[in-house]
């Protein structure tokens, strides 16, 4: 045993320390629910019950390597910053006849703007919004063996049909009982084609479930939803929050996109960004616009300076003209240390006393510092 | 097989010890002169010397600039850095460290899984999830007590069993690890695979510490020839 | 060898082609040399007659003048201009090249020493010298000019022009012909339009920061034809930047120098935010007057603070604030 | 020049010249052949004469050598005498007070080379310093070596050798008698070669005038270490450092950059081209400061590289100065690590103006203040890589 010991003698000392080192726990809130957070919460971690997670996220809207975390450590914990308090403290406060208001979320890579986004959509689900939600924009204009087809109801303009259905999908799971509980209706006739035509009055899970199983009129049946859901808000029967991650690469200057006949498709030659543009265009109220630019969503040679202006350029500024910018910066000393002490209650820090280092070494940003943490 | 071992050594010449001047003779390309010795780069090594007053021996000697995988940060340990220069392939270091990392991540979910399992607590508490303490003690599991060379007798080679050092035990057990990653199969991952097997080295099983068992069981078999170490 | 043989041999010879059997076999006759020697058949003639040495005449050569020079000489009038080095001319024990077995190379036959330029006609006595002939030529300075800014002030234009040094005795560098004119651009007293012409003219001869507009000219092979087109192009620009032209009318929002808030889409939007839910038409956001909504001006100027002088936390925060007042008063108030 | 007086001495008086073989009187040679021409005529005379009846062959050559060197000597350094006299002229300035400094600082300016070797540059120098010196006779008129070691080729060297070798027997005698009256060696007294270098195979060659090979020089270095670390080498102190020099000074790397004053008073220090490869920076640390980095205008995260970012954090982390200063850092050339390097060195040599000496001497000792010159090995001709060789088969 005297031998193993000396053998690693890295080990034993490990343990002694252990044993004299108290491992910290972080810092929790006990309010469950978003709507309760106020300025004293910050930098707290709450849990998401898994219910609420897989209702909202189970079909995207959480970072990979967060979901991979929350995994291991059984239990969704987000910490509540004050960027995502901010939306939520103007949105309760909003006058909702006013039209919709356009918050636009921005900061350095891994600075934790979709954690934000995520915490902002808890709220919205839970104070019964209808979620219009686009996971991340870039994921529709990457080249993965997509079908994309010339659209029938636009000329000129390309769909990418099975990913609009995967979009109505994620739709139907995030919306899909509340939709019920409302009774949103269409207002008009729809004629897809000669023999498939949705009557006025239907419901709109009806309409979403019919563009899920047509996949070819997805990209159309997204259009319609956005323009049923817009005047239903702008009726006031009911609460809608567009929320769109990865939105500066809408203005990306192309894709990776070919359609069938070899041609190149720009971003704004798809049916589904021009559905995401309008979306973003305030004619209408009883509701909100949350947009996220992120330098990552930007192609490989625009990413220089994660500001909101030099990412969606002075197209996109004109489009979504007035905003609020909402700065999201790195982690406070409160935050950074809390969110260790997390780390360490969870055992997935295994070396206590090098925050001055880690706090150096990833300039305080959240994703780093997972990163970073995860060989330690 | 320990006793063999000892028996073997008794003939051996090889000397311990730290070397605390710099030799007469460098490595044949070195860019510095001879009298330059290797840098003492981690904090709590500089503060023994100063204890012990051996700092005196050092002051006067010019000392050779860190290397670029040097430092003296809580979560450097040598021993891994080692490793990593072992995995490297056509110097991609950075490649090498973040397959080595990615692996440390593997061994403490792993570890993680089955601590979060466990329940009895004396039994959670000796549990190691430090992936480097595990690197460090599959690696001691794994090396091995003697070595077999060629050597020509009769215009014929033996397999002679003959001692081995420290640090070229540590060479091979490092050397048989990373071979077994290259060897394993294409539908996992280096770093999986190495993850699982590094933990079953750690608890004195698998596929490297059965490959040191072999070796040993071959030094049993070559015994008769281990005189010809001398004659 | 028998007499037969040896006939047999001969006749087989003969039968041989020529050239192909060896011509020694000719020679083993028994015919013996006349004057004791022993003969040498020559065929191809090839021996070897030595030619008369030729004699080299040593030419005679004077020694070294600076073996006979007196070590108070007037060095300016054995060197008086620019020269190669000549190691007979300097009487120095010049060295020069590097040997680590042998020592250095002298100044004779020394091409190194040649390649480096010297300045031996112009030590300091023999600039004192020169000084001293130049003295009688020299003006007083003008009154008036005393401070840099007085100069520039008189002077706004500067002309820069490089002469080269070499070991050479010729300054006809291809690099000195290159002319620089270098002026600020307010000293041109120019209008907004024009100024504005003129920077879209130059181009990247005009430094912002410096306001100095910077024009160089290399293309005639004499220093003063470049200068004079120098000159003729900053008139022409001038000039040319004080006309109006009929096409400059057709100036679209995206050729404009600065972004005006009116002209464009931010206004429409703020005015459709302002008179909601009633619909607006291009008319109605012309005519709707922001002078007495102080909301509105403060916007207006963050808008177009953050287009015109790019983004960064300064102006976006001004943005911010602006866009809060008029996104959502109520949280301003509270 | 001894040993050649007394060679006239002996000449003129018609008596041969007896070394004294026996003992261990070996002359230490001293370099340079001096007065062989000797001015007097009437030793000339009789040199002459002397010369032509009894002298050796090789006598005769070196002599004729000898004077052959003194004369051109002589010449060069007339030439020289003259050329600064003339170099005084040409600058203005009095002849009488004319130094070889002020002839370099003439040289300089009349002559500007560019070249980057200072060595390669024009020189005047007066002839002694520039023409290598030469061995003196080592044989007397009738071709007798005065020199006990004269067979082995290389006298002088071999001369250091047996010295060492005696003094070794010498003291381990003396040992043995100190032990025979039960005393020990003072440990004390001890002698150590902390802070001294033998002296290099290049020194020893000038030393002895003599060329060596590798093997001999190998030789030397094993016998002088062996009488070092005898118990009573203290005996013999003087003689074993005749043949040290001093281990290259770490005062440079002790000594502090001058510090410099921000306009509000916050202290900094600039460090420029500092090396690491093939990448150069350009450092400043100001003190105090909050921990702020920047890198050609970005933060951190100018490096993707992990290992890159360690190594900045290296010297702070060291000295524990991660928040107490600000570093702003400008790089250019190299690869990632090569500019984490070099932007490594200026940290840590502009730190020591802001650390006790004592963390200085531990950042030395750490390998934080010297500079890393390694560089990329070259490719031969005839091998595949730098060291990799072809595959080759006999057969």
């Amino acid at each position: 045993m005297r031998a193993y010991r000396r053998l690693c003698g890295y080990a034993t000392a490990a343990v002694k320390q252990e044993t004299q080192y108290q491992i910290p726990t972080a810092a929790r809130t006990e309010k469950k629910n978003p709507v309760d957070h106020d300025s004293q919460d910050v930098s707290k971690f709450y849990t998401i019950d898994p219910k609420t997670v897989s209702n909202i996220f189970q079909t995207g809207g959480l970072p990979k390597p967060f979901t991979e975390q929350t995994n291991m450590f059984a239990e969704t914990a987000l910490m509540i910053r004050q960027p995502a308090l901010e939306v939520i403290n103007s949105l309760k406060s909003t006058d909702f006849q006013k039209p919709a208001v356009r918050y636009l979320l921005y900061g350095q890579t891994g600075s934790g703007k979709s954690l934000s986004l995520a915490h902002i959509l808890h709220y919205a689900y839970s104070s019964k919004f209808i979620l219009y939600h686009i996971p991340y924009v870039p994921i529709w204009l990457k080249y993965d063996r997509k079908e994309v087809n010339w659209s029938s109801s636009k000329n000129g303009m390309a769909d990418i049909p099975l990913i609009a259905a995967q979009w109505l999908k994620h739709f139907v799971h995030q919306n899909g009982a509340l939709l019920n509980e409302l009774n949103l209706t269409t207002s008009q006739d729809y004629v897809w084609s000669q023999r498939e035509t949705t009557p006025q009055g239907t419901t709109l899970n009806e309409l979403v479930t019919h563009g899920i199983n047509r996949a070819k009129y997805a990209c159309d049946c997204m259009d319609i939803l956005l323009n049923e859901l817009k005047a239903h808000c702008s009726n006031n029967r009911c609460k809608m929050l567009v929320a769109i991650d990865g939105f500066n690469a809408f203005f990306n200057e192309k894709t990776d996109l070919k359609t069938e006949d070899r041609v190149k498709v720009t971003p704004q030659q798809i049916t589904m960004v021009q559905t995401g543009l309008s979306a973003v265009l305030s004619d209408w109220n009883n509701g909100a616009i949350i947009m996220v630019t992120s330098p990552r969503a930007a192609l490989n040679t625009k990413r220089e300076s994660h500001l909101p202006i030099y990412l969606i350029g002075r197209q996109g500024f004109e489009h979504i003209d007035p905003f609020i910018p909402v700065m999201v910066p790195e982690l406070s000393t409160v935050e950074f240390n809390n969110m260790l002490d997390y780390y360490e209650e969870k055992r997935w820090l295994q070396k206590p006393g090098g925050r001055k280092e880690l706090e150096f070494l990833t300039s305080k940003l959240p994703a780093d510092l997972m990163a970073r943490c995860a060989p330690l | 097989m320990a006793l063999f071992a000892k028996y073997l050594r008794i003939g051996s010449t090889v000397k311990h010890g730290f070397q605390a001047f710099p030799q007469l003779t460098t490595a044949k390309y070195s860019v510095y002169p001879p009298h330059f010795a290797e840098p003492v780069y981690k904090k709590q090594e500089l503060d023994k010397l100063y204890e012990s007053g051996e700092i005196e021996n050092y002051k006067l000697i010019p000392f050779k600039a860190a290397k670029s995988n040097e430092t003296c940060s809580i979560f450097h340990d040598p021993m891994v850095a080692k490793f990593i220069n072992y995995m490297l392939l056509k110097g991609q270091k950075k490649l090498a460290r973040e397959v080595l990392e990615k692996t440390f991540e593997k061994i403490k979910k792993l570890q993680l899984e089955k601590y979060n399992r466990e329940t009895d607590p004396e039994k959670k508490a000796s549990m190691i999830i430090d992936p480097v303490v595990i690197l460090k003690k599959a690696v001691a599991n794994s090396k091995p007590l003697l070595k077999l060379t060629a050597v020509k007798r009769g215009g014929s080679f033996y397999q002679v069993p003959v001692p081995i050092t420290d640090k070229e035990s540590t060479f091979y057990a490092m050397r048989w690890f990373v071979q077994c990653g290259r060897e394993k199969d294409k539908s996992i991952s280096f770093a999986d695979f190495m993850a699982t097997e590094l933990i079953k080295a750690s608890n004195n099983d698998g596929k490297v510490v059965n490959k040191k068992l072999d070796l040993h069981k071959q030094c049993e078999a070559n015994r008769a020839y281990a005189h010809y170490r001398w004659s | 060898m028998s007499a037969l043989q040896t006939t047999l041999r001969r006749t087989t010879a003969v039968l041989m082609p020529i050239g192909y059997y060896p011509a020694r076999v000719w020679c083993s006759t028994r015919a013996a040399p006349t004057d004791g020697k022993f003969r040498v058949l020559d065929l191809k003639k090839k021996s070897f007659v030595p030619h008369a040495k030729k004699k080299y005449i040593k030419t005679i050569t004077l020694p070294p003048r600076a073996l006979s020079m007196p070590v108070d000489q007037e060095w300016s009038n054995v060197w008086p201009g620019p020269r190669t080095f000549h190691p007979a001319t300097v009487p120095l024990a010049l060295r020069q090249g590097y040997d680590p077995k042998r020592a250095s190379p002298g100044k004779y036959g020394n091409a190194e020493l040649m390649k480096i330029p010297n300045f031996l006609h112009i030590t300091p006595p023999a600039v004192k010298k020169h000084c001293s002939a130049l003295k009688q030529f020299c003006t007083e300075w003008p009154k008036g000019l005393e401070t840099d800014e007085d100069c520039d002030r008189h002077f706004p234009m500067t002309t820069i022009t490089t002469d080269y040094c070499h070991s050479s005795p010729t300054i006809k560098d291809p690099k000195s012909r290159i002319v620089t004119i270098k002026i600020k651009l307010s000293t041109l007293n120019l209008d907004k339009h024009a100024r504005d012409k003129m920077i879209r003219l130059v181009g990247d001869r005009y430094d912002e920061e410096s306001d100095i507009l910077t024009i160089v000219t290399d293309r005639c092979p004499t220093r003063k034809q470049n200068y004079d087109y120098g000159v003729y192009v900053l008139t022409a620009l001038y000039h040319e930047s004080n006309t109006f032209e009929e096409w400059e009318r057709q100036k679209q929002e995206a050729d404009m120098e600065h972004y005006i808030w009116e002209n464009n889409p931010s206004k429409k939007a703020y005015v459709t935010l302002t008179r909601w839910p009633e619909k607006v038409s291009d008319d109605d956001v012309k005519s709707h007057s922001i002078d007495e909504d102080t909301v509105g001006q403060k916007y207006k100027e963050a808008v177009t603070e953050l287009l015109n002088n790019g983004e960064d936390t300064y102006t976006l925060n001004k943005y911010r604030e602006a866009a809060l007042a008029v996104l959502l008063p109520q949280t301003i108030q509270a | 020049m001894m040993a050649l007086q007394r060679l006239f001495n002996n000449l003129a008086t018609s008596k041969l010249n007896t070394p004294k073989l026996l003992s261990n009187f070996v002359p230490r040679c001293s370099y340079g052949l001096n007065n062989v021409g000797s001015d007097d005529p009437d030793v000339e005379i009789i040199e002459k004469k002397i010369v032509e009846e009894k002298t050796s062959l090789a006598m005769r050559a070196y002599l004729q050598r000898a004077t052959q060197y003194n004369s051109f000597m002589q010449q060069q350094t007339h030439e020289y005498n003259v050329g600064k006299r003339h170099l005084a002229n040409m600058m203005g300035v009095d002849p009488e007070t004319f130094t070889q400094s002020d002839i370099d600082v003439a040289i300089d300016y009349l002559f500007p080379s560019g070249l980057y070797d200072p060595k390669a540059r024009p020189l005047m120098k007066p002839p002694s310093e520039v023409f290598p010196s030469k061995k003196d006779a080592e044989f007397d008129e009738s071709g007798r070596p005065f020199h006990v070691f004269f067979y082995t080729g290389k006298p002088n060297f071999y001369l250091i050798l047996h010295n060492i070798a005696t003094k070794l027997s010498e003291l381990n005698k003396f040992e043995d008698s100190l032990r025979k009256n039960n005393i020990l060696p003072d440990p004390d007294k001890k002698l150590t070669s902390l802070g001294s270098q033998w002296l290099s195979k290049e020194d020893l060659e000038k030393l002895t005038v003599e060329k060596l090979s590798d093997h001999e020089y190998k030789n030397f270095v094993i016998a002088i270490e062996r009488l070092l670390k005898h118990p009573c080498s203290y005996k013999y102190g003087e003689f074993i450092s005749d043949y040290q020099k001093p281990m290259i000074s770490t005062k440079a790397i002790i000594e502090s950059a001058p510090v410099e004053y921000t306009k509000d008073g916050r202290a900094f220090v600039t460090v420029k081209d500092c090396p690491r490869k093939d990448a150069r920076a350009d450092v400043t640390v100001y003190y105090p400061g909050t921990g702020k980095l920047s890198i050609n205008g970005k933060g951190i995260e100018f490096f993707d590289d992990i290992q890159a970012r360690e190594q900045i954090l290296f010297p702070l982390l060291f000295t524990d100065m991660v928040d107490k200063v600000d570093i702003h850092a400008t790089v250019r050339g190299g690869g990632v690590s090569g500019k984490a390097g070099a932007i490594r060195f200026g940290i840590s040599w502009s730190l020591r103006s802001f650390v006790d000496p004592e963390t200085v001497e531990r950042m030395r000792i750490a390998g934080l203040l010297q500079k890393d010159y390694r560089r990329r090995e070259r490719k031969k001709p005839g091998q595949a890589r730098a060291r990799r060789k072809f595959t080759w088969k006999k057969r």
